[in-house]
């Protein structure tokens, strides 16, 4: 089936996907929620960072993120100073291009099931002894599940085709950062390379819809408890 | 243990005021027509609508003292409360939006078993299901289950019996009663019929 | 019908290296009265694809030569325009303020050199610079010394952002790259030898119906454009 | 304040990502429906389908579109003898690249909200006369329209910062297909392009910025209207 | 205008079964326990829910029938239902709920003005009201006023006046007597209260 070298783009590509998004996750939502329900001076304007990497080229967000993180950039040496801690170059700094690239996607989702989250069912949780982390715990993050899942989905796709922000970023090293769409991207500049475009491009799509059918088979679980869409 | 509760709230330029206090083991009855604030008292009374001025307290503790500052938020008001409206936890069975709260206590302050709930309330064959697959009567009990279970130390209850039959109706008031005489807890009672009013001997504030 | 006196202007698909030798060129044609070549910049594999796919442009220069013979094989070349236009050198950079010396010689001390930083170079496989870029370290016999530490770029311009950034120690380029960044500075010039030629050839598309592209290709290959490229570092053929 | 050149990038970046969206929404929504509530084989597969061009690499959503509308792809081809219709190197065919592009964020959202509809509420349209249709326009759609707008704000975005698939497919023509992404790219190539670069980025940012605070103005109204978040 | 009933389904393995007429101008009540399947039954004659099997027909009309493969849809049923959970638009204002049906109507098959229905409800200072922030009783009388104005051909109403005082009972059972007498209407109408049903002058079936 693959050859070893495309078994070791694939899993390299699915450890930085899962990673960016696992990390990605609880910030996503807390981003989700403060968007959803906080009322604070500057609310646009945090709207509009979030936003930010999805309407500014791939390109330059690898850019910035090779003048912030980079060995000469202002968080890159601290992260050196303080903890030992490169992304330059590494595996982790291709998550990281595809954590903030998923940003955006993960936090519209959330945002949107969180809007739709009824709050007397938190007010009825909160006579009920829950405080507000319990009420949150048990009925709010629950009940905005679906887009918790729907943004996980939106943005580990995202990230398995994250390109532009990566090679920029941390460059195309061959087993450290070379995922699927940067080795997709080596055979295009090919000339006779389109059979090996197709067949790792095979690939990027299979492992999508794997994971496509993973979630709809955990959304369908998880929506027939979500009530509401489902009448007599 | 007796709930003073003394408060006002303008609500789309309508005055909404209330003061009276319940006693132990005394049933309160609110009423009047549709509209005229029954709800919005108990709302207030549950810490779940802040009054526009006013004093509620339960057995010398308060729980809201606007000249204070006083607001002790829900969770801590220990109101179980029966809301109009049911809002039974939709992604949760039967069985969980029964216990929601009884699983949090600590077993010195539960006064009723989930059997002895599931039992006189007639949900044992619901247990599993998901609320939206209940009739409304099947709702409506597990939402007096789900207060009931909560341990709570007045209890708040807003029509709570509008959509049962007789039968069920007078087992439900028999555990009512039980719970006021026996828990000597104060008891908020909104309905429009008069005839549970009279079998709970209840005291009427009408409001208007 | 289109009026003699009426000319459109040419549409031109250049590898993204040219980019400001080729806008001059372009504004001095402008100059001399003619409609203003429409330029379209991106890596020579990007372009080549499109001409393959029937855009309909009239030019293209290409980075090398390999994309070009693709696109001959295709049918997609006007026989008899191909011209080789330009060449260039390859170079070793270091970041401006670095200190490193090293001559570019067979069994150089490269890896030494780099210590535990990155070569950065366009990708070897694929984009032309890293491409020449392997072939030469390859004769020079440190390659597989250093094969391991190669930061390979998206195209020669993003292995030169990041020496100029101080990213990588070291990085290989074309001549024409490194003169056109104040950040970096040339080690040294891989001797000629150590790689095939570099070189960019043109050619008019089989599909181009615009005189305009004829005479502008000619224009390219005329003394005033030579001079532009010379100026910007490139060799001449 | 904008340069001429600047203003024609910019003016040519929002016809671009505007056509765009007006034409995708439509069909992003027919999808999102039948995705949501459509009970077919193969659903999982159109499914997949419309995620694709998020988990592919742009550059190769932006190959695909080359040879099937280029000029000697099958349906370029047909595109030009039934209609004269030309999309390569055109700003049309810029609007076809970012259209796909942004169409898996528009379904997505466009989803979410769809399965949050209370099919009570449609019943209960139904028994006051109103057909599938009537029942759809006065009720599912007006309650879906969080997520129409969310969809439309993503796609919007990903649509102005759209730029793998565009340069691949219709180039970097000045005054036609050069979009402030591929201007930006274009400066980022320049060795002291920096300076151009932060203005243009600049300027997408604040389109960006201009157009989330228009759809929030816009959500704030519609909101209000959609209960189901609006407790007591 | 007779509206016959014979629809039989499971539902969680309880089997639901009724066969009745209403005749015109008379009222037929559903009575039983919670849970029985009352609201099942207007369901499956408004057309949302499909019988197993069956057949139900208005003044001659086959709306269902399992034998021939006859289902019309609810839109073309003409039934003005009164849902127990009420199922206001929540995206439209109380003026727009009330006329969501009848602005789509002829006018010569209205048969009530918004006007009247407004005035007895006593919903005139809701008109500009979002759902969401009605009282219970508040929502429950624009439900009522929804299905009125739909202009239907007969009646589905369950537990209409639940949450309601007995002032606004009163002026709403008038009305529906009045639509009963004049327009000669089958009214089938859920409810627990004997009292209603003794008002009406209702046939009771029970289901058991
Ligand atoms: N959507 C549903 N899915 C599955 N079962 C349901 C659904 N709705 C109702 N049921 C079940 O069908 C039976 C009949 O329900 P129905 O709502 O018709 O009762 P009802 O007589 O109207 O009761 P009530 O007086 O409590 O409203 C009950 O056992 C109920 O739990
Ligand atoms: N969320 C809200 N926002 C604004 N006004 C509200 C809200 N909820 C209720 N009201 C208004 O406040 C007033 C009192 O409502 P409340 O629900 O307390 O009445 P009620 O006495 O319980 O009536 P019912 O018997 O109909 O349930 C009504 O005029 C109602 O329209
Ligand atoms: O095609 Mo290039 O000019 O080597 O990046
Ligand atoms: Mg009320
Ligand atoms: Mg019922």
């Amino acid at each position: 089936m693959l050859s070893s070298e495309e078994w070791g783009i694939v899993a390299l590509s699915l450890k930085v996907s899962l990673v960016a998004i696992l990390l990605t996750l609880p910030i996503a939502y807390g981003l989700a929620w403060q968007l959803a329900r906080g009322r604070f001076p500057g609310k646009v304007l945090l709207d509009a960072l979030v936003h930010l990497p999805l309407v500014v080229p791939p390109v330059v967000t690898g850019w910035l993120l090779l003048i912030l993180f980079g060995a000469n950039g202002p968080v890159g040496r601290w992260l050196e100073a303080a903890f030992g801690i490169t992304v330059m170059f590494r595996w982790t700094g291709a998550a990281l291009a595809s954590a903030i690239m998923a940003l955006p996607l993960m936090v519209r989702a959330m945002r949107l099931s969180i809007e739709g989250v009824d709050r007397r069912l938190e007010a009825a949780a909160r006579t009920l002894g829950a405080g507000p982390w319990q009420t949150f715990r048990s009925v709010s993050l629950p009940l905005s599940l679906p887009g918790v899942l729907a943004g996980a989905v939106l943005g580990f796709a995202r990230s398995l085709g994250e390109f532009g922000a990566t090679i920029t970023f941390v460059s195309n090293i061959p087993g450290e950062t070379r995922t699927l769409p940067l080795a997709i991207y080596a055979a295009l500049q090919l000339p006779g390379g389109d059979a090996m475009v197709a067949r790792l491009a095979g690939i990027s799509i299979a492992l999508s819809l794997l994971a496509l059918i993973l979630s709809e088979s955990l959304a369908r679980r998880g929506h027939r408890h979500a009530g509401g869409g489902d009448g007599a | 243990m007796a709930l003073e509760v003394d408060v006002r709230l303008i609500r789309r330029g309508r005055a909404i005021a209330a003061r009276f206090t319940v006693e132990p083991a005394q049933i309160t009855a609110l009423f009047g027509p549709s509209g005229v604030g029954k709800t919005s008292v108990l709302d207030m009374v549950a810490g779940l609508v802040r009054p526009d001025a006013g004093r509620i307290a339960m057995d010398g503790t308060v729980l809201f003292d606007s000249a204070a500052g006083v607001d002790c938020p829900p969770e801590h008001r220990r109101c179980g409360y029966v809301f109009q409206d049911l809002r039974l936890f939709p992604h949760r069975r039967v069985r969980d939006n029964l216990l929601f709260a009884w699983r949090r206590l600590p077993p010195s302050a539960r006064w009723m078993t989930p059997d002895e709930a599931i039992g006189f309330l007639g949900v044992g064959h619901l247990l599993d299901r998901l609320p939206a697959t209940l009739s409304g009567g099947e709702a409506q009990r597990v939402a007096i289950g789900r207060a009931l279970l909560s341990a709570p130390r007045f209890l708040a209850l807003d029509e709570p019996l509008s959509s049962l039959d007789l039968g069920r109706r007078d087992g439900i008031l028999a555990v009512i009663e039980r719970i006021r005489d026996e828990l000597r807890l104060p008891v908020l009672y909104v309905t429009h019929d008069p005839a549970e009013i009279s079998r709970l001997q209840a005291r009427v504030i009408e409001l208007a | 019908a289109r009026a003699a006196a009426d000319p459109r202007a040419p549409i031109v698909l250049a590898a993204a290296s040219l980019q400001e030798s080729l806008t001059a060129v372009a504004d001095a044609w402008a100059r001399l009265g003619h409609p203003r070549p429409i330029l379209s910049f991106a890596a020579s594999s990007a372009l080549a694809r499109q001409i393959d796919a029937g855009a309909p442009a009239d030019l293209f220069v290409s980075a090398d030569e390999e994309w070009m013979d693709y696109l001959a094989q295709h049918n997609r070349l006007r026989p008899g325009t191909r011209v080789s236009l330009l060449t260039n050198r390859l170079v070793l950079i270091a970041p401006a303020a670095s200190r490193i010396r090293l001559a570019v010689a067979p069994g150089f001390p490269l890896a030494r050199a780099l210590g535990p930083g990155r070569l950065a170079m366009a990708d070897p496989d694929s984009v032309p610079a890293g491409k020449y870029g392997r072939e030469a370290l390859t004769a020079l016999g440190v390659w597989s010394r250093v094969e391991r530490q190669v930061a390979r770029g998206e195209n020669v311009r993003a292995a030169l952002a990041l020496v100029a950034r101080g990213e990588a120690p070291l990085g290989i380029v074309f001549a024409t790259d490194a003169l056109a960044s104040p950040a970096v500075r040339v080690v040294g010039l891989f001797p000629a030898t150590s790689h095939a030629p570099i070189r960019y050839p043109v050619a008019r598309l089989a599909r181009s119906d615009n005189p305009e592209g004829e005479a502008f290709r000619r224009f390219l290959l005329s003394p005033q454009a030579r001079a532009t490229f010379r100026r910007f570092g490139f060799g001449l053929r």
